[in-house]
């Protein structure tokens, strides 16, 4: 189950050759997730709030990406952005946020959210594509109904959202090193503090922890171990969206009863191919498997099997 | 020369019980250092386990009442890894005698082994040091009679830490001194008293080791610290003679038992010739 | 009638060598379960220590590369608690042999009191169960000669997990499975094997216990996770016959022991008699 | 040492009898603090930033206190408030915060306040009068600094400044219910949301934790262990200060070399005295040296000795 609580229509023009183009696609986290998902092969049920004229648009989209879509229809309007993507670059013309989800919004997307994660092995419960519009609470209660009754919650998220989620627990946390650092959990990123964060993060609820960090290889928290995650690098050509890849490639893996190494190395897997597409979300199976094998979980702790005597550990008391 | 004791324990430095042992110490003219976990650690066996901070042992001076002039640390690490520190001078001189507890609750039978009160004077033998392990059975019959049963499990779990009788099983601990400094280097004495005042005890006897036993351990429960448990196999009549069955009876319990040993009755021959 | 086998260790569900040792049991047509901590608890000894939420013992479904079929779970317990949990039933049939390890490191001499790979098989024990534990001395020369001293610790550091010859271990292990079924139930048997391919062991000895040894703990580093540590008393010359001269010499090293047992040449008559 | 980055000036208008009084008082967290610690007869080095006319008037009063002032001028004028309680309640007419400091002023403020803090064996290190006024990073750095050097740090902090502190451990903290509720660390008053709040507070950083609860007794987590911290019950004049009061009796009797729970017990018994008077920060030292003895650490875990076998253990497995 991917729960995506505010779903937007992404229109962006660009202009491949001679001729200006107008793309229109369902977008959000959630939405780029279950697009990954589904991608490795693994069925999706995707929860969202839908409404207004841009929601209207959004439901065949949705529909037509191959996810069992199960909606709640609000009474405002659901948001959108257009980019301007003919300079190579991205250049954001317009955002709409939307409204945030009123309290009658919030209580019917739980209920039919909640009902759907029950009956799925795994949920990834996306963030809103601004924060102020679904209340950070409500992923603590989610991640406390889920994993009360043996779902696997696995996110993405940052900020209040992330604080709150922590709160009950999660299977897996993707999160990215200018989150930490946004969020005030790393105070820098060199590998020791964000690993300090990580095992942070790891005692306060996540029970695995992948942390990216743009050029550099990911890192790892898996079972209290420290791993670099290893690949060959490929040239990007549209750097957003391997987040999303590794959460969905996670997902998709554990939900088919793999094993969260092997889980990992697809995620990275996925997102590796997948900056090398426009398209975000998107990945072809064969060329995912074919690079899992060459992703590796490289022990990262560089501390890991020291000497000592009980004289030595004697001499190590301070006294404060 | 005095003789240097170490007191510790897996309660905690602010458990009733190590102030109840330092001070009988204390007042029988021993040389006395206080080195205990900073947080409750039942069940901790002999492990070695700490927290450190930039690569040192977190310690905490932390003074006992009563007990001016007794240096005395809270220590971010288990029974056994304090005590195994302590016997390398992390505390001063290195002392000749560990005692540790007193314990809050029984550690009696072969499950001892999982003891951290045990754990630490095993770990005190194993390098060569004397240890005795002291425990208080504060679930016992208490004053009740014998007969009551659940009714003076009741009352047991309303007793308040500072009613109980620490002092009389710092007390008999005290009495077997003695023993144990005669006794062979590799033995550690445990010693199980019933929460009774002094005068009340039928006697002090030495138990054999019943099967399982009763033996103190803590579970730590997500968001709520941790709760305090008595794991014990029920359901079987206490063997008579056992430390169990004395403890039952109203008898202060000893017993001299031994880590780690080597096992000579099994065939370890030819083992190159096998398939 | 199948023998089903306990499979856990210390280093955590994820670490190489329990994998190896589950993989080498199931070739031999064992019945095999495995279910060990889900993060490092090396030096945690007979520990009994668990983590619950709403009063439910946590554990994960764990399944191992390359073993379909067999049943594995990561526990929120020290290795102590998840034997004594299964022999408890808690896994399903309880096992009648236990196997832990293999360890990271060596867990040799009398400092095996505190490992807990080793504390695990005591828990077994105790509770009347077969039971062995099994290290790979990940810091031993290796392929160097014995001459090269340093150099080979250092090449050893930079060895890969997936590099060292955890199979070596878990095949001595299992060879010596008869022996163990046939031993007395409260014995142990305690293995250490060199990180070396089979074929270039020198053989199998039974060996006697180091006065101290080597053991592997591991150090809680505030907001670092934790250091693995071999703790070794160093300095003295490896006593002829032990384990850990087995071990230097590249032989796998093999000791019956057994956890607490009584002492019988201490003196504790006429208690009541003292002062 | 008292850490106090913006000492306000407090202007009441009172009229306790025919006549209305002009009261001008320095203010503020860390004098409040001062002031308790000194009435328990211990030297404090009180560590200030003062600036503008507000400033040139704080001065002398301070001074006057007893506090042996350590101060930084600033550019920007310290702040301040004025109160009615001509009616028997609190009115607040204005209330000037004052000017963020500058990274000059903090530098300086910091090195002169770490260098006090060094020499002293407790260091309170009180919060600004608005959050905005002071980093709350600058306080992680503050403990990190003493820590490390054998200071002990005890605060009365919330907010982003009690989640910098934290991080880099404290010896003891005070907070209140309401505090941990609107940070998000509690989500309700009972006891058992409060104590597991306690519990994290101190697995975050904090060695000794004191929760205090308007009307019902505090809570004190101490070496792993609950208590409830019951007292004779007073009436109160000004139900302001207790809080303050608990923090400076805490950290004056460690600092003479007694134990944490004569500390508590001793902060209890000066909060309790100092909400019979309407001066803040105000008590004296034989009463409250009488009521301690009243002040009782009553341990308040219900769960503390349970019965099991190795059936009932293995029987409370349960697969996520």
């Amino acid at each position: 189950m991917v729960f995506a609580p505010t779903p937007q229509l992404t229109v962006t023009v660009d202009q491949p050759n001679d001729h200006p183009e107008l793309h229109l696609h369902p977008g959000g986290q959630g939405v780029w997730q279950a697009r990954m998902v589904i991608s490795l092969g693994v069925d999706v049920v995707l929860c969202a709030a839908l409404g207004g004229e841009i929601g209207q648009v959004l439901e065949p989209l949705l529909v037509s990406e191959g996810v069992d879509l199960k909606v709640v229809v609000r009474d405002s309007g659901s948001g959108g952005y257009v980019h301007d993507r003919r300079e190579g670059s991205r250049q954001e013309i317009a955002d709409v946020p939307g409204q945030p989800l009123s309290r009658h919004e919030i209580d019917e997307l739980y209920n039919l959210a909640l009902g759907e994660g029950l009956r799925a092995s795994v949920s990834i419960l996306s963030g809103p594509n601004e924060p102020w519009l679904v209340p950070a609470d409500l992923y603590r209660r989610f991640a406390a109904d889920l994993g009360a009754n043996g779902g696997r919650v696995v996110v993405d998220l940052s900020g209040d959202h992330l604080g709150s989620v922590l709160e009950s627990g999660v299977f897996f946390l993707k999160v990215s090193h200018e989150e930490l650092i946004r969020d005030g959990r790393a105070r820098s990123d060199d590998t020791e503090e964000l690993t300090r964060a990580m095992y942070e993060l790891h005692a306060g609820g996540a029970e695995t922890v992948v942390v990216s960090r743009a050029d550099q290889p990911a890192l790892a928290l898996i079972d209290g171990e420290l791993f670099q995650v290893e690949m060959p690098r490929l040239e990007a050509a549209d750097p957003r969206g391997a987040g999303d890849s590794m959460t969905a490639g996670v997902a998709a893996v554990v939900a088919r009863g793999g094993d969260i190494r092997t889980a990992i190395r697809t995620g990275a897997a996925a997102g590796a191919l997948n900056v090398t597409r426009h398209g975000l979300g998107t990945g072809r199976l064969d060329s995912i498997t074919g690079l899992v094998d060459r992703v590796r979980l490289v022990p990262a702790d560089s501390r890991q099997q020291e000497r000592t005597t009980p004289d030595e550990l004697a001499g190590r008391v301070v006294e404060r | 020369m005095t003789v240097r004791v170490l007191i510790t324990n897996d309660d905690g430095i602010a458990a009733p019980g190590i102030q109840a042992l330092a001070w009988a110490a204390q007042q029988r003219g021993l040389d006395v250092v206080v080195a205990a976990p900073m947080e409750e650690a039942s069940g901790t066996s002999a492990a070695m386990s700490a927290m450190e901070r930039d690569g040192r042992v977190v310690v905490n001076d932390h003074p006992l009442p009563d007990l001016a002039g007794v240096p005395a640390y809270g220590v971010a690490g288990s029974p056994g890894f304090i005590t195994l520190i302590a016997l390398h001078g992390a505390f001063g001189p290195p002392p000749s005698v560990v005692l540790s507890g007193v314990n809050r609750g029984a550690n009696a039978g072969r499950a001892v082994l999982h003891s951290g009160t045990v754990g630490a004077a095993f770990t005190a033998a194993t390098n060569g040091c004397r240890a005795m392990a002291v425990s208080l059975d504060v679930l016992s019959a208490g004053e009740a009679t014998a007969a009551s049963g659940g009714v003076a499990v009741d009352a047991a779990a309303r007793v308040r830490d500072a009613e109980r009788h620490w002092g009389t099983a710092a007390r008999v601990a005290l009495d077997l001194l003695p023993r144990l400094t005669s006794a062979p280097m590799e033995s550690v004495l445990n010693v199980n008293t019933p929460d009774l005042p002094h005068g009340q005890l039928r006697g002090v006897r030495r138990g054999t080791l019943a099967s399982f036993g009763q033996v103190q351990m803590t579970v730590a429960e997500s968001g709520h610290g941790f709760v305090r448990t008595s794991l014990e196999e029920p359901g079987q009549a206490a063997q008579p003679g056992t430390d169990v069955a004395l403890l039952a009876a109203g008898y202060a319990s000893v017993t001299a038992i031994r880590a780690v040993s080597e096992a000579t009755d099994i065939d370890l021959t030819g083992l190159d010739e096998q398939p």
